[in-house]
């Protein structure tokens, strides 16, 4: 059980107690989506290089276990509303990878139809709010599926994500402050990669931590390790079970590093060597992974095989979107306006 | 509770046409500051907590970025938010999430996005710049917004009723210097007027008078005195902003082949301008002269009495240039 | 010394370690502006009832310890950004009470020139800045008052007051932020009087306190007797004190109660009757008047005059604001824009 | 840091102009989102950390309503800010102080407020509805704020230097198609161009073709192939929104006797829309054809390159508009 302080949880532990008596089937598919996650993400990284996309590519890297790991502690029916560093949470919903990289492309097949792009996708098929780009536009549209949700006496919860540098807007503030004030089912997590684009954490809030601003609201705060998927899962696990009781919503840290620029196009030279260093030692996916395998509950050669299937899914899914048609125009005005 | 007296004014129009609909529909719900317990700075939701209770009748904190936002996120999953300003002036708080996220939705995505948005605008009650702003053109130009602007109690109920079954974000604009002055002249219909209809609510041959909202009662008024003097003013109140029936414009532009736009919002890139543009694109030949608008002063809108008349249009100068414009 | 905690400080002490050794002009001088601000206060009231403003009238009653206590712990080359609740910071300043009450009437004497009214007011030549409508605008503004001080090396601070409703707004939010990464010499007080317009405090914020806000800006927070001028003063004076030294901004909150309506118009039958009764027995202008008699700082009769004083002073205000003229239309469209 | 190679693009141009005020002027400083070490998204202040350092090149928290309010109160006690939005979608977060701070200070209590907003917008670049807006229209309607709109390297320095000058809030746009696509045609010239004067970039005949920003180039463009058909085309770049200079645009249209009207903005209440409506107040009588508004369709803008191109407006329909225009 996670203890509510702001302190940062989950020092690694060895592998065993760290699986605890966890379903061995929900593990492997954590795994399974945050190795996808990540040969998705590197495969688009090579299709921007190619030519591939229309414009910028906004990835995820070292965020896999916070995108999958909070995720997975969801129900289907459960909302979402991520940002651009989760195309975790999206694969873990079903969003497809071709959709993805359609929407890089301005395919007709994209889940806007090329009508937006990058990374402006998601499906209320699926549960998933597809957010503008305005930071953090999706934390307040959190609250009113929240809202909903109780409004209509239905146990489902909302979890949104927003980085560091977006706690700073009036997004985050005003949905914090009426959620808590109006106990809504909302876990708010906060993606600390270290960077707002180029602005340091320095630059972005005087704060202990980021958890430690929950005191504002009056609402749960912990810290964790953004790199350690269990723990995550965890600490979003108690926050949903704390709102699906209706005790109102809770504010979640994890803290990670951004490990490629903002997006592809940003070398991101401003950033801190020592910091990158640090994190070589602490891929997401990779800990994991050796994880799950000294507790027996991967063997090394499945785990290659995971790797070598999510490769395959990404070069079929790019083969897919290049295949796809570009949108017509004729319709453009059609939509504008809802029936 | 607002109860049909015969006779109720604009704001109870509000009220009654808002009631109904959380009576119909359990899906609506309405949202704002002090609109529980105290029934909103304006009272138009009066009675509604006892009514409806604290889960329909929702007090927030002063957050409109965040109640707005919430708003759309409860309507994207099935809900039909109420949204009420304490005053429109405020609206600019909320600009962001009305453009951005209300706006652009269902075009991007294909999700509705029923929110109607009610705000109590306008001048000539002395509260000053920031009390009395005309919000409707820093909203007008943004693709996927409708904007309702009633002008009589009757349209006030029929428009709200549509613009809460719309499937679309709406900005519903309440001219708060008519809420208690204007009368309806009998029971108040609940049936819904549709969107982008206009009307022409006075048949005239010498010149016509588009307008909306307080222009519309203003209007004829003026049009009544005018026809003493042998002027025949044809008022067309367009009503919804957008969609515009630019139809029933321009059919009555051809007809009087003289058009004067009036609007207590400023005149630079005032919904006149659009209004303006279109009626030349759209029946040039058959004008006898340019269209012509009326408006505030490009200022902001001052507090003192004889500042504030000297910045939104009277009545006189109204007649003036109708008289000019029918007889030049 | 006050310490920086975010429990409720001042406990009421005996008068003479309250006043200590001070400066007894100070406090005579606090105590004048505190029964100047009631007294012209409650003159605007009959003036509402009378029929004398344009619209309607918002008033500070059991604001004036506040409003002076704070303004009073400030230099008059300090900015200060005051809200609807703070006459006496106003008057302390320099503001003339005919300026205010011929705001309130639109006269062409108010400080706008009737242009902007009610509460409206300011002087920049006071440094006092003149708020629009919305709440709290004020903050950004007094973000960049203090950021100009620090950016010419001058020692300045900028004092700005928001009331408890205004907190959950994105001014409130960003400002803090801004001024805490910045460091900038702001200090921000709250003044808790317990609703905002009809909203209780329990619909407006989750947080155990509203000086508890302040760790979500790793600032100190503290929360005052708002009832209480010296609390107040030596509260802002620590605050001003650490703004000046160069160490960043403060969050002071004031606890009182409005004891009138949001504006006179409104009958406030909202307010818990309880709340009513427990701070009819704390009026700050009685309770710092009993402190300095009892310290032998004032004496009863001299009280009684400063009393008389400022009534007489509030009627001749009302006399000539009365007989001051309106505004004259001509030059309206002058001034959209500066030369 | 920026330095003049005698083909400055329209970027560089606006980062000699700011050096130069910056140098000038002790009081001048640049604040926005990732403007220090990172040289600003699109690299405009690239170098200045270095130069001025962080005391006048100010990164801040993503915060636009808390730093432009910051900019105000600034202002206020006699800096002159200059803010960078990122993009210009953004300065939707901060609507609420431009219009209610900024805007109208100076009105109300004649302080002046020298904030300069600098905002990279418009389309073509395949950036879709939030990242490619054109937002203008959100602000010309509100009294007190001054907008401009550069379409030259040239132009883009003298404004920014008048804009930086002036005692006003100003919008600044630029056009962040044009910043690496066009160059100026000689050493970049540091005097400031007054606000409020647009120019006659081409003289013509047959039509005058009023824009501003992308639009100018465009215009001049397809003005050179109009030529080869016998057609000639006035283009008048407005350059300043507000104040407009209407004589000019007048004048002209007197003399052609037509009018097109260009922008890449959504069509309805576009800037178009009170140009339009002005040129037929002003010059009625002088009109051989209704004034044109050639604009963005009114939907969001898309990114995938079919659908941008098809509603943001391209060369061969406005050459397609001006030869119907001139003909007609
Ligand atoms: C309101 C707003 N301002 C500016 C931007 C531009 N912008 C996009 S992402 C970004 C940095 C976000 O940083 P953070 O929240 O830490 O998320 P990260 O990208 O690091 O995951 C900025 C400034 C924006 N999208 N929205
Ligand atoms: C942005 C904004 N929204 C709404 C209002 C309307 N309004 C004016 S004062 C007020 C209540 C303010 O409460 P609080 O901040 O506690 O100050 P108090 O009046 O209690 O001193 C409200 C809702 C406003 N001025 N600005
Ligand atoms: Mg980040
Ligand atoms: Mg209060």
């Amino acid at each position: 059980m996670a203890t509510r302080t702001t302190g940062t949880r989950s020092r690694r532990k060895p592998a065993a107690t760290a699986v605890g008596d966890r379903d061995p089937d929900l593990l492997r598919r954590i795994h399974k989506f945050m190795v996808l996650t990540r040969a998705v993400e590197d495969r688009m990284v090579a299709m921007y290089k190619g030519g591939d996309l229309l414009g910028s590519l906004y990835t995820g890297h070292w965020h896999e276990a916070i995108s999958v790991g909070a995720a997975s502690a969801l129900r289907p029916d459960d909302y979402l509303a991520p940002i651009h560093r989760d195309l975790g949470a999206h694969l873990w919903r079903g969003m497809e990878p071709w959709q993805v990289m359609a929407s890089f492309m301005g395919k007709a097949t994209s889940p806007t139809g090329g009508r937006d792009g990058t990374l402006h996708y998601g499906r209320l098929d699926l549960n998933i709010y597809n957010l503008p780009s305005h930071i953090p536009a999706n934390f307040p549209v959190a609250t009113g599926m929240a809202f909903a949700a109780k409004y209509r006496g239905e146990d489902r919860v909302c979890l949104a994500f927003c980085g560091d540098g977006s706690t700073s807007r009036a997004d985050f503030h005003e949905s914090l402050t009426i959620a808590s004030v109006q106990k809504l089912p909302n876990i708010f997590f906060i993606e600390n990669n270290q960077y707002a684009y180029s602005t340091p954490l320095r630059l972005t809030s005087a704060s202990e931590s980021f958890a430690a601003k929950a005191a504002a609201y009056g609402m749960p705060g912990v810290k964790v390790d953004g790199t350690d998927a269990l723990a995550v899962h965890d600490a979003t696990a108690e926050a949903v079970a704390r709102a699906r009781a209706g005790e109102g919503p809770s504010l979640i840290e994890g803290v990670t590093m951004r490990m490629h620029g903002h997006a592809e196009h940003d070398p991101a030279d401003y950033v801190l060597k020592e910091l990158y260093e640090e994190y070589s030692k602490k891929d997401p996916v990779e800990l994991f992974e050796n994880v799950l395998i000294e507790a027996g509950v991967l063997d090394v050669d499945a785990a290659k095989q995971v790797r070598e299937d999510a490769r395959q899914y990404a070069i079929a899914a790019r083969r897919k979107a290049l295949a796809d048609p570009m949108p017509d125009p004729g319709d453009i005005e059609d939509g504008v306006y809802a029936d | 509770m607002p109860t049909d007296s015969g006779t109720a004014t604009y704001l109870e129009a509000v009220g009654l046409a808002l009631d109904a609909e959380m009576d119909r529909d359990p899906d609506v719900f309405i949202i704002g500051e002090d609109v529980g317990q105290f029934g909103g700075a304006f009272k138009v939701t009066k009675g509604f907590l006892d009514k409806f209770g604290p889960r329909r009748v929702v007090d927030t904190p002063i957050a409109e970025t965040g109640f707005t936002g919430l708003a759309a996120g409860a309507a994207l999953v099935g809900l039909r938010p109420v949204v009420e300003f304490q005053f429109a002036d405020f609206i600019s708080c909320a600009f962001d999430p009305i453009i951005n996220v209300l706006a652009r939705h269902h075009w991007r995505t294909g999700d509705p996005m029923p929110v109607t948005m009610r705000a109590p605008f306008g001048g000539r009650l002395r509260a000053g710049p920031t009390h009395s702003q005309s919000v409707e053109s820093y909203f007008a130009h943004v693709p996927g917004l409708k904007i309702v602007m009633p002008g009589t109690p009757e349209d006030a109920a029929g428009l709200l009723i549509s613009s809460i079954r719309d499937n679309n974000p709406t900005l519903y604009l309440e001219n708060k210097y008519l809420y208690r002055r204007l009368k309806a002249k009998g029971p108040i219909s609940l049936d819904p007027i549709p969107l982008g209809v206009a009307k022409v609510v006075r048949e005239g041959r010498d010149v016509t008078l588009v307008t909306y909202s307080a222009g519309v009662h203003q209007g004829l008024e003026i049009a009544e005195e005018l026809d003493k003097d042998g002027i025949s003013v044809e008022v067309v109140d367009v009503r919804t902003l957008v969609p515009l029936d630019v139809e029933t414009i321009v059919n009555s532009v051809k007809k009087t082949s003289r058009a004067v736009v009036l609007h207590e919002a400023a005149k630079r890139l005032g919904y006149g301008a659009e209004i303006a543009a279109t009626i030349q694109e759209e029946a040039f030949w058959h004008l006898d002269q340019p269209v012509v608008r009326i408006a505030a002063l490009n200022t902001p809108t001052p507090t003192s009495p004889p500042l504030e008349d000297a910045v939104i249009p009277q009545p006189a100068q109204i007649a003036e240039t109708l008289r000019k414009v029918a007889r030049a």
